[in-house]
């Protein structure tokens, strides 16, 4: 029981944060705070990556010539940090562009507000 | 999202221990017997460009262009800015 | 990977995420998220993956927490919900 | 010579035409003269083929692929040629008339209305020279299309609102069509039109069979006219009378009974209908449109209108002398398309005769019109005799030998219901002839006779009814040809 | 050698002009809308040679870098891929075309940023197409939306706020794409779409796999507007400018489309992808739901942009369709509809184009008679879009559907067949209602005579690609059993 | 943002600290072989400097830095360092960012891959940093629309 825990206690929290990002993405009525839930979201699917690949026992992956590499278990699995390393930097850019249009909304309707923002349309 | 949620669950209760070495993505060799990434990447990645960093490795070289379409995401946010924000002063001129 | 502390880190980040969502007062509310971005570069660093904790600290924390001040500054910092 | 490309040229001919017809829209005369050339062209094409139906050979065409192993082909066999000839036949007539007609009503828009009249012309003849069922709805769409900016052309409200209606029916037909089209793809893995039917090697479960045909039967039956899914026709009558006779006495509803007669004969084969007790469907319908269509047209004042219900009861003759499933009543149903087309047009160009001349729409209005008309209600008269049946005009011909196709089939009802519709046709028809010769009628001075252009059409196509039915194989050895369509379908199915 | 690099190149060139227009645009303005044409050109060049090479030679396989996967990372040029490739490319490089006189009007002086982010749009969804690797899908997916979010915040006073709730959505929607596609790599260890394929059958039966299924479908519907994930579709189409319109729109939805038959078709397998629970069956009847909501919501609709974009949710419920009836007619059918719906969108968000910039509105009431005289190669364009979006034949709209019926039919699936029945008819409500309008008079206001209009058609540079367009619906018709039977031979069962 | 900080100590206090961090992004970017860190890290990092004086000194103090009109060349310079790697492995008849195709003489493949590595890194962090500091500049001056 204690075992399964441990397996997979990284997952529940992981699942948590996820669904705490996509309520402030369904949810929440200000633009700012979508942002925020949508970076939430993101920065919670990176955390699952990197908590995939860790290994017990294991050191991180910057070769120290006295691990050897043979043993797979010692190292920690490069790729899913990689991967998560383009995966922020793309949310950088998204958060990025989700400000410039931020801004160009406010400058045409002045307000953020979702609710406010379908009167003013229409 | 309670939906969303019980597919997670429903997923993560058949995910593999975390932290286990012996997990598919670690281990040698895959069930069709392919090369396993994670696996090659440590142990070849200083063999192949001299570098300890094992990350920066597979960022700069087995991977690259997905760095390379990182940089490319980076520069289209910036792009994007310059296409929603910006005028240049000759055509704000030329407007009025 | 020490799984106690990790479980401390967690518990600090859904406070931090929820508080970052429900608080009114939108500066808060990104600094909060800034608070966020840096537990997560801790726990990626406590988790071994030092390149990711580096990047989202500098990235995460500095740069988009830079960016969110400018847009709160640009628009308003009053939020209904 | 070589035979192979005149389907493909009959049909292009009026569709070529049609660049010519836009092109001198600024002159009339140059813009009739390019539509009359095209119908000369395309019928002298239609009749370079009657020789060899007449030998009961097909002249077939292969062009391209319209998806793999559904080849877009053209196939005249006996039964094409038979309604091409008509159809384009009645074209030259029609051309003339409606040269007559659009200038005496001084009708708007005149260049729209021959360049559709001539695709219109076009897909009908091609439904008729179509191999399979995929060429087939190919040129059935391209008539409901053609079609429409014929229907809307006065573009006032009814006219709109009957363009809509025609859309809806037609183009929930077509629909079906591809549907049903698909499914015998499907099941049999051919959809070419073969005398006997495609379903030969297949063994299909009852309600398969039915489903399939009752889709078949609601796609082509809208255009056939049969009772429930008629809607359309009568609202059509807003179109320039032209229009009506040509299109909806001749060409449209006759692709319809056309295709119900190569759904009947080619796709599903007079045996396999008979084994899957389809044609009872068939027979029940048409029977009862006849009779219900006789009976509404006498509530209508609206001469167009009457003559509109007259040719849905009218319809449902063929479809009855199809569905009987005995050579005779073959035979008369494919005669009664051309029976029909040469009365009802002679009808629908006397209404419009009437109209152009007096602006009289209504029954109640041609009181004593014969004095002022006396041409064109000596056709009317013919024509409305022929549809009555009585002889010598053609109609008796093709209403007995259907009554003959009855009997064979050993059928009481259908003969009954022919007596007596021709009984309700004879009532609905004759109290018109009677206003016209023998009430007084008002405000008819200074009208004389209709201008030549339309008259003479008239004259021609009722003289041409009372010598089909005095001579029938005189032109063309139609009455041949239908003999020959209607006994290869009954040789062919059985081996 | 050409052959072995093509892949790479197809995709490079469009980096190459996306960074020689910012160079060339810093210095003259003018010279971004040419640039973006002759890159659009050279790759749809590229890419017919690669089909053509295709067809002859078999497929390719491009390791980046020399890594072989599933170490490196690949681009994978076989049949599907280069049938999308081609087709979206074939139609920027004309819609780029049309777009260079409109865009003097709609954004003056952001020509440059513009038609550089039209390039990376145009590179990320060539990369998503064509790349080997469920990560690197990822990050062109990303470009591509990004650049697709800010053509659309390109427009009228609400664009930016319809853009903005694409992005929150299609970010959503890509991120939920990511924890599939890291559920699959926890479970699998490899990120290769082909080591993947080899190694599904023996995780079918995981739930984390029916999960990640789950997730990457519902991430990639976002994208391609399948019924309850479509949201964002109609404003974005209407508010944004005409150009991004008619470069969106025939394409981004098909390049997600396209991902969807590479997931559910290639790397699952339609058998491992319905073993758990009917999930195939499942997004088929949503397709249906969006086929028949998107037509009801046209027919309700007053502005021809916005009936566009509606009319797009049901055009894309075909495709999806398609994909779920899995087997060859329905493949068949999708694909050619793929095609199809590519052309005839475009050539239709053109013609909206073509009325706004010469009327200021394409508001549908306000449609009249004259058009016909104004704009005659409009029209008639026009006209045979929406013959051929109703489905009547020979137009290439009819294949497709007859297609998708055949596909039906051999599944005996009698719901689909009705719906694309159905979906006929109210296609044909909304598109006759237009041509009503323009080629006939109006009979409520009295009007005795057709309003007079004078010749005064759109310029050459728009006029063509619009009438090529309706062209080729006429010729892909005639011509569509080379191309089915070209179909038949990709599809992988 | 857009004006100068009232307070001196914050513009000094940023004018302190923006050398130190921008000397710390390029040694990340550089050493980012032996520890973590790299291109985007770097770039960011110089990014950050830069950012910080002008979020502490306005708009007037950021002319003497990089300016508004060098980001767009930067970041095109930046992405085409990494563009151009690729593309000269690719003439050298390898695959697209085949570093050992690259036309250094005297190197072994596995070094040759190193400094492939290095090149493209300073690509990244130039196109990050010239990057973020045009986003930051965009989003401060808003938007004038009409």
């Amino acid at each position: 029981m204690l075992d399964f825990f441990t397996g997979h206690y990284a997952y529940w929290f992981t699942i948590i944060l996820l669904c705490v990002g996509l309520y402030g993405i369904l949810f929440k009525k200000n633009l700012i705070k979508k942002t925020i839930g949508l970076a939430i979201l993101q920065i919670s699917v990176v955390l699952y990556f990197v908590s995939i690949a860790s290994k017990w026992d294991a050191t991180v992956p910057v070769l120290d010539p006295n691990i050897p590499v043979d043993q797979v278990a010692n190292y920690l699995n490069p790729l899913p940090h990689t991967l998560m390393l383009t995966a922020i930097v793309v949310g950088v850019a998204t958060l990025g562009v989700a400000f410039t249009l931020l801004i160009a909304i406010y400058n045409r309707y002045n307000t953020l507000d979702e609710q406010e923002l379908i009167e003013k349309i229409q | 999202m309670i939906l969303f949620a019980g597919v997670l669950i429903y997923a993560a209760n058949d995910l593999p221990y975390r932290g286990d070495p012996d997990n598919l993505m670690h281990v040698e060799k895959s069930v069709t017997n392919t090369q396993v990434k994670g696996n090659y990447f440590v142990q070849n990645a200083y063999r192949d460009a001299r570098t300890p960093n094992m990350v920066t490795v597979v960022l700069g070289d087995y991977r690259s262009i997905d760095t390379f379409g990182e940089q490319v995401v980076i520069y289209t946010a910036g792009l994007i800015t310059l296409l929603v924000l910006r005028r240049t002063r000759k055509i704000r001129r030329a407007l009025k | 990977m020490i799984w106690e502390l990790e479980l401390v880190i967690y518990i600090f980040l859904l406070i931090s995420a929820i508080v970052a969502l429900e608080v009114k007062d939108l500066l808060v509310a990104v600094v909060m998220m800034t608070v966020f971005s840096f537990l997560m570069a801790l726990l990626f660093v406590a988790m071994g993956a030092i390149d990711v904790g580096f990047t989202e600290a500098v990235i995460g924390a500095g740069v988009t927490g830079i960016l969110f001040v400018v847009v709160v500054f640009q628009t308003s910092r009053k939020s209904n919900d | 010579m070589d035979l192979s490309l005149v389907p493909l040229m009959a049909i292009l001919v009026s569709l070529i035409a049609v660049v010519p017809i836009m092109l001198s829209s600024e002159k009339p005369n140059l813009r009739e003269f390019w539509t009359i050339l095209a119908a000369l062209i395309k019928f002298g094409l239609v009749l370079t083929l009657l020789p060899g139906a007449l030998e009961g050979k097909s002249v077939e065409l292969h062009l391209v692929d319209l998806a793999p192993g559904l080849p877009l082909a053209l196939k005249a066999d006996p039964f094409g040629v038979f309604f091409a000839v008509i159809a384009s036949g009645l074209w030259i007539f029609t051309s003339f008339y409606s040269i007559g007609y659009v200038r005496g009503a001084g009708e708007h828009k005149q260049t729209r209305y021959f360049a559709s009249f001539a695709v219109c012309l076009s897909a009908t003849i091609g439904i008729a020279f179509s191999a399979n069922l995929l060429t087939f709805i190919l040129f059935y769409e391209m008539l409901t299309v053609a079609t429409y900016p014929l229907v809307i052309h006065n573009e006032k409200k009814d006219g709109i609102e009957a363009g809509r209606k025609y859309l809806a029916f037609t183009l929930t037909a077509g629909l079906l069509l591809v549907a049903a089209s698909a499914l015998v793809y499907h099941y049999t893995g051919t959809i070419d039109f073969t005398p006997g039917g495609v379903f030969t090697d297949v063994e299909l479960p009852h309600t398969t069979m039915l489903v399939i045909f009752i889709l078949f039967l609601a796609a082509v039956g809208v255009k056939a006219g049969i009772m429930p899914l008629h809607g359309w026709l009568p609202a059509a009558m807003a179109a320039p009378t032209p229009v009506s006779a040509l299109l909806h006495a001749v060409a449209v509803v006759k692709s319809g009974v056309f295709a119900v007669t190569r759904v009947v004969g080619f796709v599903f084969g007079v045996d396999v209908m008979g084994d899957y007790g389809l044609n009872d469907i068939l027979i029940v319908l048409s029977g009862a449109t006849i009779i219900l269509a006789s009976l509404i047209a006498f509530a209508q004042d609206n001469l167009k209108q009457r003559l509109a219900y007259s040719t849905v009861a009218h319809l449902s003759y063929i479809v009855l002398g199809v569905a009987l499933l005995t050579p005779f009543g073959m035979q008369g149903g494919i005669m009664h398309i051309a029976a029909h087309a040469t009365l009802k047009i002679t009808l629908f160009f006397c209404a419009g005769a009437i109209y152009v001349n007096l602006k009289r729409k209504n029954i109640s209005n041609l009181n004593g019109i014969a004095k002022v008309m006396p041409w064109t209600m000596g056709a009317f008269t013919i024509g409305s005799m022929g549809l009555a049946g009585i002889p010598p005009i053609n109609g008796f011909f093709s209403k007995w030998t259907l009554a003959l196709g009855s009997l064979e089939g050993e059928m009481v009802i259908p003969v009954i219901i022919l007596v007596v519709s021709g009984l309700l046709n004879v009532g609905y028809f004759f109290p018109i002839i009677y206003r016209a010769y023998f009430k007084p009628g008002e405000g008819l001075e200074g009208y004389g006779e209709a201008s030549p252009l339309m008259v003479v059409p008239i004259m021609v196509t009722a003289v041409l009814s009372v010598l089909f039915g005095l001579f029938p194989n005189l032109f063309f050895g139609l009455y041949d040809l239908a003999v020959d369509v209607s006994l290869s379908l009954f040789n062919t199915a059985s081996p | 050698m050409i052959e072995s690099h093509l892949p790479a190149y197809i995709a490079l060139t469009f980096v190459l002009f996306s960074v020689l227009i910012p160079v060339f645009g810093l210095w003259k303005r003018e010279l971004s809308q040419p640039l973006a044409v002759i890159g659009s050109g050279v790759a749809a060049a590229f890419s017919l040679y690669g089909f053509i090479n295709y067809l002859n030679n078999g497929a390719i396989r491009y390791y980046f870098g020399g890594w072989e996967p599933p170490i490196g990372i690949e681009f994978v040029y076989d049949g599907l891929s280069g049938f999308f490739v081609l087709v979206i490319n074939a139609v920027a490089f004309f819609v780029l075309i049309y777009s260079g006189e409109p865009s003097k009007k709609e954004f003056p002086g952001k020509e440059m940023p513009y038609y550089a982010l039209a390039m990376l749009m145009m590179l990320g969804f060539n990369g998503m197409i064509l790349t080997g690797d469920l990560f690197n899908l990822y990050v062109f997916l990303e470009i591509a939306s990004l650049s697709g979010y800010a053509l659309i915040a390109i427009g009228e006073k609400p664009a930016p706020y319809a853009a903005f709730r694409y992005l929150i959505i299609g970010t959503a929607g890509g991120t939920l794409y990511l924890l599939g596609v890291g559920f699959l790599y926890t479970i699998t260890g490899t990120l290769n779409i082909i080591d993947m394929t080899a190694m599904m059958p023996m995780f079918a039966e995981s739930s984390a796999t029916v999960a990640a299924l789950i997730l990457m479908i519902v991430g990639i519907g976002v994208k391609a507007a399948l019924f309850p994930m479509h949201g964002w579709l109609p404003d974005s189409y209407t508010y944004a400018c005409t150009s991004s319109t008619a470069l969106i729109a025939p394409i981004g939805t098909k390049v997600a489309a396209y991902i969807l038959f590479r997931i559910i078709l290639w790397v699952f397998g339609i058998e491992l992808t319905d073993a758990v629970a009917p999930l195939s069956y499942v997004v088929g009847v949503l397709a249906c739901i969006g086929i028949l909501y998107g037509s009801i919501m046209a027919i309700a609709q007053s502005e021809m942009k916005r009936m566009l974009a509606y009319s797009s949710i049901s055009q894309i419920g075909y495709i999806i369709m398609g994909l779920s009836l899995a087997n060859p007619w329905g493949f068949a059918g999708a694909m050619l509809h793929v095609l199809n719906h590519a052309i005839m969108k475009a050539c239709l968000f053109m013609i909206s184009g073509n009325l706004r910039l010469k009327e200021g509105h394409s508001d549908i009431s306000r449609f009249d008679d004259s058009y016909r005289k104004k704009y005659p190669w409009t029209m008639a364009s026009f006209s045979v879009a929406a013959i051929s979006m109703v489905g009547l034949p020979p137009l290439a709209g009819f294949f497709s559907k007859w297609y998708l019926a055949l596909g039906t039919i051999d599944n005996s699936n009698w719901l689909f067949l009705a719906v694309i029945l159905i979906s006929s008819l109210l296609n044909a409500v909304y598109f006759f209602r237009i041509l009503e309008k323009v080629y006939m008079m109006d009979p409520e206001k009295g009007q005795k005579e057709p309003k007079d209009g004078t010749y005064n058609e759109v310029k050459a540079s728009m006029l063509w690609p619009t009438t090529i367009f309706a062209v080729s619906l006429i010729v892909i018709g005639f011509a569509n059993a080379v191309i089915v039977g070209i179909l038949l031979d990709i599809f992988p069962m | 943002m857009r004006r100068q900080f009232d307070s001196p100590i914050v513009i000094l206090g940023s004018r302190l600290l923006s050398p130190y961090i921008m000397v710390f992004g390029w040694y990340v970017i550089f050493h980012g072989h032996y520890s973590p860190g790299g291109g985007f890290q770097g770039g960011a990092l110089l990014a950050a400097s830069i950012l910080l004086i002008r979020v502490a000194g306005g708009r007037r103090i950021s002319r003497l830095q990089i300016q508004e009109f060098a980001t767009t060349p930067l970041a095109v310079i930046g992405v085409v360092i990494y563009f151009a790697t690729g593309l000269v492995s690719m003439a050298m008849g390898g695959y697209f960012l085949d570093y050992e195709m690259l036309p250094i003489p005297g190197l072994d493949p596995a070094w040759l891959r190193y400094y492939g590595i290095l090149i493209i890194e300073i690509g990244i962090g130039l196109a990050v940093m010239a990057i973020l500091i045009m986003i930051y500049d965009n989003m401060v001056r808003g938007e004038d629309y009409a």
